[in-house]
C-alpha cells in the first residue's frame, strides 16, 4: 500500500472494515503497549466471532481499562490465544476465566515465548519451526516432537492474524513506529503477523523524514493506519496500575 | 506433616538464600512473587543483570509512587527503575535470549517441585486453564532453574515429592529450591539437604517431606 | 537466431518498460544489474519504496563521488541515499520482509527464463559453485518476479526457453520478462506477447525464442 | 558474563584464545558492517582450520580489504559458509574461487536469507525451521521438505558459531551496539549466534548509561569484547568502493 494516507481521524473509521470472524492480535504487556482506544471502538464496532490473540486476556487489577475479557462479555469473541487462561495467582480471578470454564469461549494456551515466536514466524514467512518450550508436558501431549543434536524439540506453527491492533509512542506519516520502553514487547511482532496494523499513538504524528532511520522499530512496511490519542479523557491513557483487593 | 509454616525462613530469608548463590556477571530473571525479593539482598559487588521476559534488560528497584514510568514495568507488572547499561529489545528477541541459554537463574514460585528435577506452577489441580506466562519458556532453557516455595501446602501438605502430582511445566530442570525449611537440591530419588534454617531439624525437615532427604 | 543483440530496446528501455509496471505503493526490489536502471524511469507520481536486501527500506538515488555515506550501501554495494520515511532493519528482519510476502515485485537478471515460469540465475554451466545472494528467497516469495535479459546469448542462444538447462533459482515464478524484443509473460507452454519493441517483428522473436510465442 | 571488563586494548588481545577448528561468522554486507582490523588480526593470529560464516569471501572489487579471501590465501580455512561461492558476474573471479574450485576448502552455499535466518536461529534458541526459499532448487537434492497449508518447505537447522567478528558504530561499557545505517545488516544476528562476539567499534567506548535504551540495536548480553578502532592509518577505515578493472 502506498505510504501515503496512513492516518486516520478516528479509531472507528481505522476498523470499519473489521469483518465478523476476524483474527486479531492484541499489543501490550501488563499495560504499556495495550491499545485501550483501539479495543474501546471494537467494543463498539461489535464484530463478533473474532480470535483474540494476546499475552493476556485482561489483568485482575484496577482500574479495569478495556481489554479482551469486555469484548468476550460482550459477546464477541470465538476464541482467545494467550499464555494465560487464568491468573498466576489461584487466588485472582481473571474476569475471563469463568467464560472459559463454561465453555462459552474457546481458548489455546501458548507459552509466552512460543507465542512471541509464533507471531514473529509468520510475520517472518516461516511456516513451522521447533522449540525446546513445553517438551514433557501436558501442552505436548499428541504433538510433534523432534530430536535434533540429542535434544527433543515440540514443532509449532506461525500464527499469522487479520489485523493488530497495537499502541505505539511516536510514529511518522510513513507508518514508521517508536515504543518507549517496555511498550515494545509484542507489538513489533504483531505488525510483521498481520495483514492490517491498526497502530494507536500516543505523540503527535511526525512527518515523514523526521524519525532517524537507525532508530525505528517496526518500519512503516508493517503499519497500515495510524490514529493519534485525543487528549483525556477523550482518549484513554496509561494510569497506575493498581491490584485487585484481596 | 506437623511442622508450621511459619517456622525457618521467612520470604526474604528464602529469597535472600538463593540470591547469594548468584554469581558474578549472572543475568538473572526473577518471576512474580517472592522471587522479586532477591534483587533486595545485599550480595556485595556482585554485577547482576536483571532480564524481565518483556524485554527489560538490566532492570533495577522498583519505584515509589509518584515516581513510576508507566511505559516501564517488569515481569510481573511492577514500575521498575532502569540500571545503567540497560537495554531494551521485543518479546521475540527477549526469548530469544532465554531460548538461547543465557540466563543464568531463572527464580520461579511453584506449587510442586519432584526430586527428579520436574516441577509444577500453571495449573492446579482440577482446572481447566492455568497461567503459564513465560514459565515453561525459562524453565527449558535457563542454566539453572531455582524454585522458592512454601514447604508444604496450608493443609501441610508436603510440596517436595517424588514425583509431581500437577501438571509440570518442565521436566528434570530444577537445581535448586529454597523453602521456609532450608535450602535443598533435586538428586533423583531425593533431596540432598545443602542447608537447613535456623531451628529445623533434619528428622523434622525430612517429616515435612514428601521424598527421602539425604544429609549433606 | 540470427536476431542481431542491438536490435529492440536498450538496457534502459527494458529496465523502463517494467518500471511502468509498478503500481503506485508498490515495495520493489532491484537486484543488481540491469534492474537497478528501474529506478530512473519517470513513472510519475506514483510512490515507490525502494527494499535492499541488506535492510534498507526506502532507498533513493545514487549519490555522486564525494557525496556518498559510506555507512550505506544498496544490495548492489552502491552508496545510496535514503528518501524520507526510510527504516533500517537487520538482515533476518529484512528477509522476514520478503520471505512474508511483502515484497510486490523483485526485478532481476537471469541466464535463462522457462516458459513454465522457472528461471536461472545464480550458476553457469558446469561450474562448481555460483552466486545466489538474496534471490531465491526473492524469487521464491516475491508477489511478483519480473526478468530482465537479452533475448539470446552471445553466441545467438535463446535465453527464453520450454525448460531451463541451467539449475534454477525457483520453479514457476516469473511473472513477466524484459528483453531487447519486447515483453513476454511465461504462459505454461510458451511465452505470452504483451508487446514487441520498435522494429521486431513476431516472427523475428519467435525464431529467437525457444519455446512457442503466443499472440497477444 | 560480567558488564565489566568487555573493553579491551588490542584486537590481538581480544582474540587470542581462538582456537584452530573454530567456528567464526564475520559481519558486513558490501563493506559496511566489516570487521577489517578483526580479520587482519586474526590473519596474524594464524588458528587454522576455520570454518568462517559470513556473506561472502569477500568482493571482487578494489581496494581490497582484510577478507575470509585473504584467510583463505593464508591456509587458515577448512570450510566456508556463504551466499556466494563465486561472483554474481560470470566476468568477475572471486579470490576464494580458484581455492574452492581446486577442493583446497570446503564451501556450504547458503540462500542469504536462509542464512541470516540460521544465524538468528542459533541465537534464539531455535534448533530448526522451515522456509520457502530454494525449494525445487539443486539446493533441496536429497534434503527434508514438508508440505504445510498445501506449500513445500524446507527444513533449515540453526548455524551457531564459536565467535562472531564484527563491526559497530558506537558501544558502551557494557556492550551495547549501535550500527549506523546499512552497517547493521548480519552484525546483530551473528552477535546473537556466537558464543563470544567481538567488536571492533568506530566511535570512542562510551560509559554504560549512556546510550538511550531504546536505541540499542545489539543489546550488551550478546557482547563480550570491545576493541575501539585507532584512527588510520593504524586503524582499517572504509574507503569508497572501486570496481575491479575489467
Amino acid at each position: 500500500m502506498s505510504r501515503r494516507g496512513k492516518v486516520f481521524g478516528s479509531f472507528a473509521e481505522a476498523m470499519v472494515d473489521i469483518p465478523d470472524g476476524a483474527t486479531i492480535a492484541f499489543g501490550g504487556f501488563a499495560g504499556p503497549g495495550t491499545p485501550y482506544n483501539l479495543t474501546r471502538a471494537l467494543l463498539k464496532h461489535g464484530a463478533k466471532r473474532l480470535t483474540c490473540i494476546a499475552n493476556t486476556t485482561g489483568g485482575a487489577h484496577q482500574p479495569r481499562m478495556p481489554d479482551i475479557g469486555m469484548l468476550v462479555e460482550n459477546g464477541q469473541v470465538a476464541k482467545v490465544v494467550c499464555a494465560f487462561t487464568a491468573a498466576t495467582r489461584p487466588t485472582d480471578v481473571l474476569p475471563f476465566t469463568p467464560y472459559y470454564e463454561r465453555g462459552e469461549v474457546e481458548a489455546e494456551l501458548v507459552p509466552q515465548g512460543t507465542l512471541a515466536e509464533r507471531l514473529r514466524a509468520a510475520g517472518a514467512g516461516i511456516p513451522a519451526f521447533y522449540t525446546p518450550t513445553a517438551v514433557g508436558t501436558e501442552l505436548a501431549e499428541g504433538r510433534e516432537t523432534r530430536a535434533i543434536n540429542g535434544r527433543d524439540y515440540l514443532l509449532e506453527y506461525a500464527l499469522p492474524c487479520d489485523y493488530a491492533l497495537i499502541r505505539a509512542w511516536r510514529a511518522d506519516a510513513a507508518g514508521n513506529l517508536q515504543f518507549r520502553l517496555s511498550q515494545r514487547n509484542f507489538c513489533p511482532l504483531m505488525a510483521m503477523a498481520a495483514r492490517t496494523t491498526l497502530v494507536e499513538v500516543e505523540e503527535p504524528i511526525l512527518p515523514a523524514g523526521t524519525l532517524d532511520p537507525d532508530q525505528i522499530h517496526t518500519p512503516g512496511i508493517f503499519v497500515h493506519r495510524l490514529v493519534p490519542i485525543p487528549p483525556a479523557p477523550e482518549g484513554l491513557w496509561a494510569t497506575r496500575r493498581q491490584e485487585r483487593a484481596k | 506433616m506437623n511442622a508450621p509454616s511459619n517456622k525457618g525462613w521467612d520470604r526474604q530469608q528464602m529469597a535472600d538464600r538463593l540470591a547469594r548463590e548468584f554469581q558474578d556477571g549472572w543475568i538473572v530473571n526473577l518471576g512474580v512473587g517472592i522471587p522479586t525479593l532477591c534483587s533486595n539482598t545485599d550480595i556485595g559487588e556482585r554485577d547482576i543483570t536483571y532480564h524481565a521476559e518483556n524485554g527489560v534488560i538490566g532492570y533495577g528497584p522498583v519505584l515509589p509512587p509518584g515516581e513510576e514510568d508507566l511505559h516501564l514495568v517488569n515481569a510481573g507488572g511492577q514500575n521498575v527503575s532502569l540500571n545503567p547499561g540497560a537495554a531494551i529489545v521485543h518479546h521475540a528477541d527477549s526469548f530469544g535470549i532465554i531460548r538461547s541459554g543465557r540466563i543464568d537463574v531463572t527464580v520461579m514460585g511453584a506449587y510442586e517441585v519432584a526430586a527428579n528435577g520436574d516441577f509444577a506452577n500453571w495449573k492446579i489441580g482440577g482446572a481447566k486453564g492455568g497461567g503459564i506466562g513465560g514459565a515453561m519458556d525459562l524453565a527449558a532453557c535457563a542454566k539453572r532453574v531455582f524454585i522458592i516455595l512454601e514447604h508444604g501446602t496450608r493443609k501441610g501438605e508436603p510440596r517436595l515429592l517424588r514425583t509431581c502430582t500437577l501438571p509440570v511445566t518442565a521436566r528434570g530442570v530444577v537445581t535448586l529450591v529454597a523453602t521456609n525449611l532450608g535450602l535443598f537440591a533435586p538428586a533423583g530419588d531425593g533431596f540432598a539437604v545443602r542447608e537447613l534454617a535456623p531451628g529445623v531439624s533434619f528428622e523434622a525437615a525430612q517429616q515435612a517431606t514428601g521424598a527421602p532427604l539425604l544429609p549433606a
